[in-house]
């Protein structure tokens, strides 16, 4: 029997495998053939104060082993979020954790309030680095002065675990890796959505209405292992890996390069079952190897 | 909502039946049974390699267990199906989306306004209405007479364009539906139904709207997923609805009046 | 006829398609199925002082659509360069790019002095952003005062064109562009690789020797267009466009994203004949469209 | 260095040889008139698709125009070759790299020692000795039975083992070579040329060095290029030779005693 279960954290899971954030909705309205169970957890689409609508089409776009997305937080907001969403969700047997986006530091901070007083959380996301609206909250990734304030602001409102989810649109991931754990955050997940644009020949114009969007898929799986492994070298908290991942062994590498969980986004849209699908292949893998916990090969990688 | 399958369905054929364009029928009796006119497949075309996506297809007709699909090759993942032999998986969701409304009041003639592979979505509304003993009006346009697929219905009343005049009348389909309207004379009570490119979208739903017919539109939009998770597939609304809808989920049939595209009436470009 | 000669400053070019530094050598030793006046012109492997071995194998990693390389600038060195290859590339017809590359500022200027006293060269590429070199050279892409002294004291030392090749790993490439230019380089090309690695799990370590690489191929090439559509709007000198192009479309989406000529890389290496296909496709689409001259369509994706 | 041509040859044919092993006969007059024993091709596998990279293939046997590949299938792009059919294009370049050294002093035995797919450019030497009336000795090693795909050979002599005993005599291929020697006392001149996992080049290097034999090895690298563009073929050489070969251009052919990995002799894990 191989031990698959894993923590990040304070947080147990019975498998590494979890949902990424806006691939799969807020878990409550999936196709028939996906049973939530079979993820180690499910993490919603960032919820905002208010609803909001989302940005104007073409809002994808496929790309060379990836895709471009601009959807803008298209979202239902917190409170119905609570209201409509949770009382369903918290009945599922699987790790429930919340992703927060705002433009305000104080946006945040009132999602969060909102939350807390709420049962069947596990845990908050904090998106900083949402590269696709216009009216901010892209400081927060990509500066250690600006996420430190608003992590620090967050620790104090919740006993929660806080997951800073990190932007890899910067010059040094671990300065911002650096800052998120200085300000009291228990966990990392990276990567978000690099920035790309794609631009429409025939209409000599850039396809998404916002000009750039966040790139995902297997394409950026590379870069998303190279922040990984250097985030792993320079702080000390769990950290959730994402970037393409659609394999059983990307999985693993993801785990080898330091990640103690993971999420999955694009490749789900693809294949909303992949969680069933994943964990019997990264089992038997383990099994070939005569490795007995998943939980031995985090970070295996690194000399 | 109807039930949703995740399926290795067996291809039982896949000819080219006009120029570039096939006849992919597959079969998935768990789908065939579930699905409603209008609802739509999303098949991934090349199992762990590129296109990333899956592609949507409106189912065109069932017959038992068999679901056809008619598609136009024009890309990576339409070549791809074109690759498909008799006994092959093909790997399919379904059935997805929304329906048309197909309840109507007797003595009420439904006209399916199609244009180029935007008939397809329409045949098996077709076999709906003719099944139930009510006959449909059919228009149907293409460019050129090599890529008419639908070119007899005994059981329905046929109306062919062409824009080369190489079959049929010569002109837009919009033409036809205009001047059936006028022979028709207006004392009639009509349902329409209609997909193909949006101008000519825009122009049958304002040629509906001067007539005052109820107009449902069977809408195309990029999908990364198909089924609501990832709202990459947003078409604007007119108020009172929501800013935007999912083609994929709240569509892919659309009342005319609630999208914003069609409010642009008399646009030129078809 | 359609006119698909363009110009970058003041180098005229026969066409926009040049070849990336890296990926042609030193433009002397090619198949024979390649001409080399397919090109518009042609850009070195990076040069260095000393002649370098390069880094230890393995070196790439094929990825989804791209590809890593930790070549470590592997090159003869601008001795033997000047003596061996420049008299043979001299004599070509197309217009030559020496790249060069350092560890310290005084190598690129040494460097460069001993290139300026030769004949036929029409400009230098100043590499700042090689990701795979353990002895630095990589602060002067990554850091604007850095970048800003460099090609402030280059530009002291010739009177031929300055094309600073930025690197996309920064948090914003508008700075850079922005310290460039104001330095005084002439043009700027970008993107180079991002970093990147990748595992290799049945070793549990990862594949390449000095752990990162340069992601280059079609999977980067949203994130260089985005870059480039932003430095053309915040800086106004010509822009050589790099990232993943392999097809007529690539170049036509450079060239309306902002880019004034392209280079291809990663592609070269599929099809080191490409420069003859994609022009005679970029002439029927541009003929198609009605368009005259190739440098219509350059920006044409910005509002 | 011979022409190097960028060719779309014609699939003649493309037949599974033994358990996922094909044997693939491509037309093309221009590489088979140019190429030496040794060199290699490198094929689009899926053009314009991904894997992005060529894959590079020994050019294991010549008749007339027509060049043979032996390939076996381990991951995309060989699996997209298995779908090759006659009359079907193939995109290569070719020849590519340096060849075996072949001029031997006569009364020399050449000796041809290939390990599983390892062998397929030592059947181009093969030829060429016996072309010229040269009679070779074979030691070919596979894992079982199903995966040897040279089974006999009149005109020279040939050694066969498998792991597992199911085929020729049990053991590694090296222990054959070893036993060859043993029983040839010593008193020939021999050239030996060897192919197939690196494990055992070391040893057969170590063999060889023992036995005072000169060898020569081919050499895989993964290639992003195959023609020298690209520098990621880099093997690392013994002093006083550069540091770093390139693999594609300076080889695939290499003298064993320049290059660093056979240095490790003894090596015990293959
Ligand atoms: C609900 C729905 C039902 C559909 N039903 C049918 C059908 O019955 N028959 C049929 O032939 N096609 C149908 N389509 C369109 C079909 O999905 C596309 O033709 C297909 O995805 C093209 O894939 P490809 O890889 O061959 O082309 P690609 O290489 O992806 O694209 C080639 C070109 O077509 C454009 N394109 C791609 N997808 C679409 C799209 N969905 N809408 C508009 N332009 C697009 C691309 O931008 C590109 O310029 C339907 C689409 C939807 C959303
Ligand atoms: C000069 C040369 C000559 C060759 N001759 C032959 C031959 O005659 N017959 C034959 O069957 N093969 C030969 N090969 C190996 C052949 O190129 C690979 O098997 C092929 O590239 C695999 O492609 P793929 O897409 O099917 O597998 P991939 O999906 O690319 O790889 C599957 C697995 O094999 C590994 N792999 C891939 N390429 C190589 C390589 N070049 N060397 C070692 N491991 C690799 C990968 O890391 C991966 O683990 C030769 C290689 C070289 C460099
Ligand atoms: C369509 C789409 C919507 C996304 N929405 C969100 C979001 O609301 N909040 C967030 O933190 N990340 C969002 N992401 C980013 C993903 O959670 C993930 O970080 C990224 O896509 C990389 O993973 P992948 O390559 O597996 O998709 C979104 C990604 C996609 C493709
Ligand atoms: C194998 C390899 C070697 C490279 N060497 C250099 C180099 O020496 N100097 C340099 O400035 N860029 C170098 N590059 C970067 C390319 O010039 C180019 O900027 C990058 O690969 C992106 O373009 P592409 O996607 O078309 O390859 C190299 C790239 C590759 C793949
Ligand atoms: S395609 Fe994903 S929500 Fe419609
Ligand atoms: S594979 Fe590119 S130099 Fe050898």
């Amino acid at each position: 029997m191989i031990d698959i279960r894993t923590e990040i954290g304070s947080l147990a899971l019975n498998n590494p495998i979890l949902t990424a954030s806006g691939t799969f909705g807020y878990g409550d309205d999936l196709p028939d053939y996906v049973d939530i169970k079979d993820f180690g957890g499910i993490v919603t689409k960032s919820l905002t104060r208010q609803p909001r609508d989302g940005n104007a089409p073409p809002r994808i776009v496929e790309t060379a082993s990836g895709m471009l997305n601009s959807i803008g937080l298209a979202n239902i907001g917190v409170e119905a979020f609570i209201r409509d969403k949770l009382p369903i969700i918290r009945e599922k047997e699987t790790v429930i954790i919340v992703n927060i986006a705002g433009s305000r530091l104080e946006e945040y901070c009132e999602i969060l309030e909102l939350l807390d007083g709420e049962a069947g959380i596990d845990a908050y996301e904090i998106n900083v680095s949402c590269p696709n609206v216009k009216q901010g909250g892209m400081e927060f990734g990509v500066s250690c002065p600006h996420l430190k304030r608003l992590i620090k602001a967050l620790r104090k409102l919740t006993e929660r675990p806080i997951i800073t989810k990190l932007s890899p649109n910067v010059t040094s991931i671990e300065e911002m890796a650096q800052a998120a754990v200085d300000a009291g955050s228990d966990m990392l997940s990276l990567v978000n959505t690099l920035v790309g644009a794609a631009i429409d020949i025939e209409n000599r114009r850039p396809i998404l209405s916002t000009i750039f969007g966040g790139l995902s898929g297997p394409a950026i799986t590379p870069v998303a292992l190279a922040q990984i492994f250097k985030v792993y070298e320079s702080v000390n908290v769990p950290i959730i890996g994402i970037g393409g991942i659609g394999s059983a062994e990307d999985v693993i590498a993801f785990l080898m390069a330091g990640a103690s969980a993971v999420q999955i986004g694009t490749m789900n849209y693809r294949d909303p079952g992949i969680g069933l699908k994943l964990m019997p292949r990264i089992e038997a893998w383990l099994g070939e190897h005569s490795i007995e916990r998943i939980t031995d090969i985090v970070g295996a990688a690194h000399a | 909502m109807s039930k949703i399958y995740l399926e290795q369905a067996l291809v039982y054929s896949n000819d080219e039946i006009a120029q570039d364009i096939f006849e992919l029928r597959l079969e998935t009796p768990a789908i065939a049974s579930e699905h409603k006119p209008g609802q739509f497949i999303n098949i991934q075309t090349n199992p762990g390699g590129l296109p990333l996506w899956r592609r949507p297809f409106s189912i065109a007709r069932i017959s038992g267990d068999i679901i056809d699909i008619i598609y136009k090759v024009i890309g990576t993942g339409t070549q791809q199906m074109a690759a498909l032999r008799p006994g092959d998986a093909a790997d399919i969701i379904g059935p997805l989306g929304n329906s048309f409304s197909v309840e109507i009041k007797s003595g009420t003639i439904p006209l399916l306004i199609g244009g180029g592979l935007g008939f397809a979505p329409l045949i098996i509304l077709r076999d709906y209405f003719v099944h139930r003993e009510i006959t449909p009006v059919l228009f149907m346009g293409a460019v050129t007479k090599a890529e008419h697929y639908y070119l007899d219905d005994p059981q329905a009343e046929l109306m062919l364009t062409t824009d080369d005049g190489t079959l049929g009348h010569q002109g837009l389909v919009t033409d036809s539906l205009q001047r059936y309207f006028e022979d028709a004379a207006g004392h009639q009570r009509f349902a329409a139904y209609s997909c193909g490119p949006e101008p000519m979208l825009a122009k049958v739903a304002s040629v509906c709207r001067t007539h005052g017919i109820p107009l449902e539109l069977s809408i195309e939009r990029e999908m990364a997923c198909g089924v609501g998770l990832c709202q990459g597939c947003a078409i604007e609304q007119l108020p009172p609805q929501k800013k935007y809808a999912l083609v994929c989920k709240d569509g892919p049939i659309f009342n005319a009046e609630v999208l914003a595209f069609t409010d642009h009436t008399g646009s030129s470009n078809d």
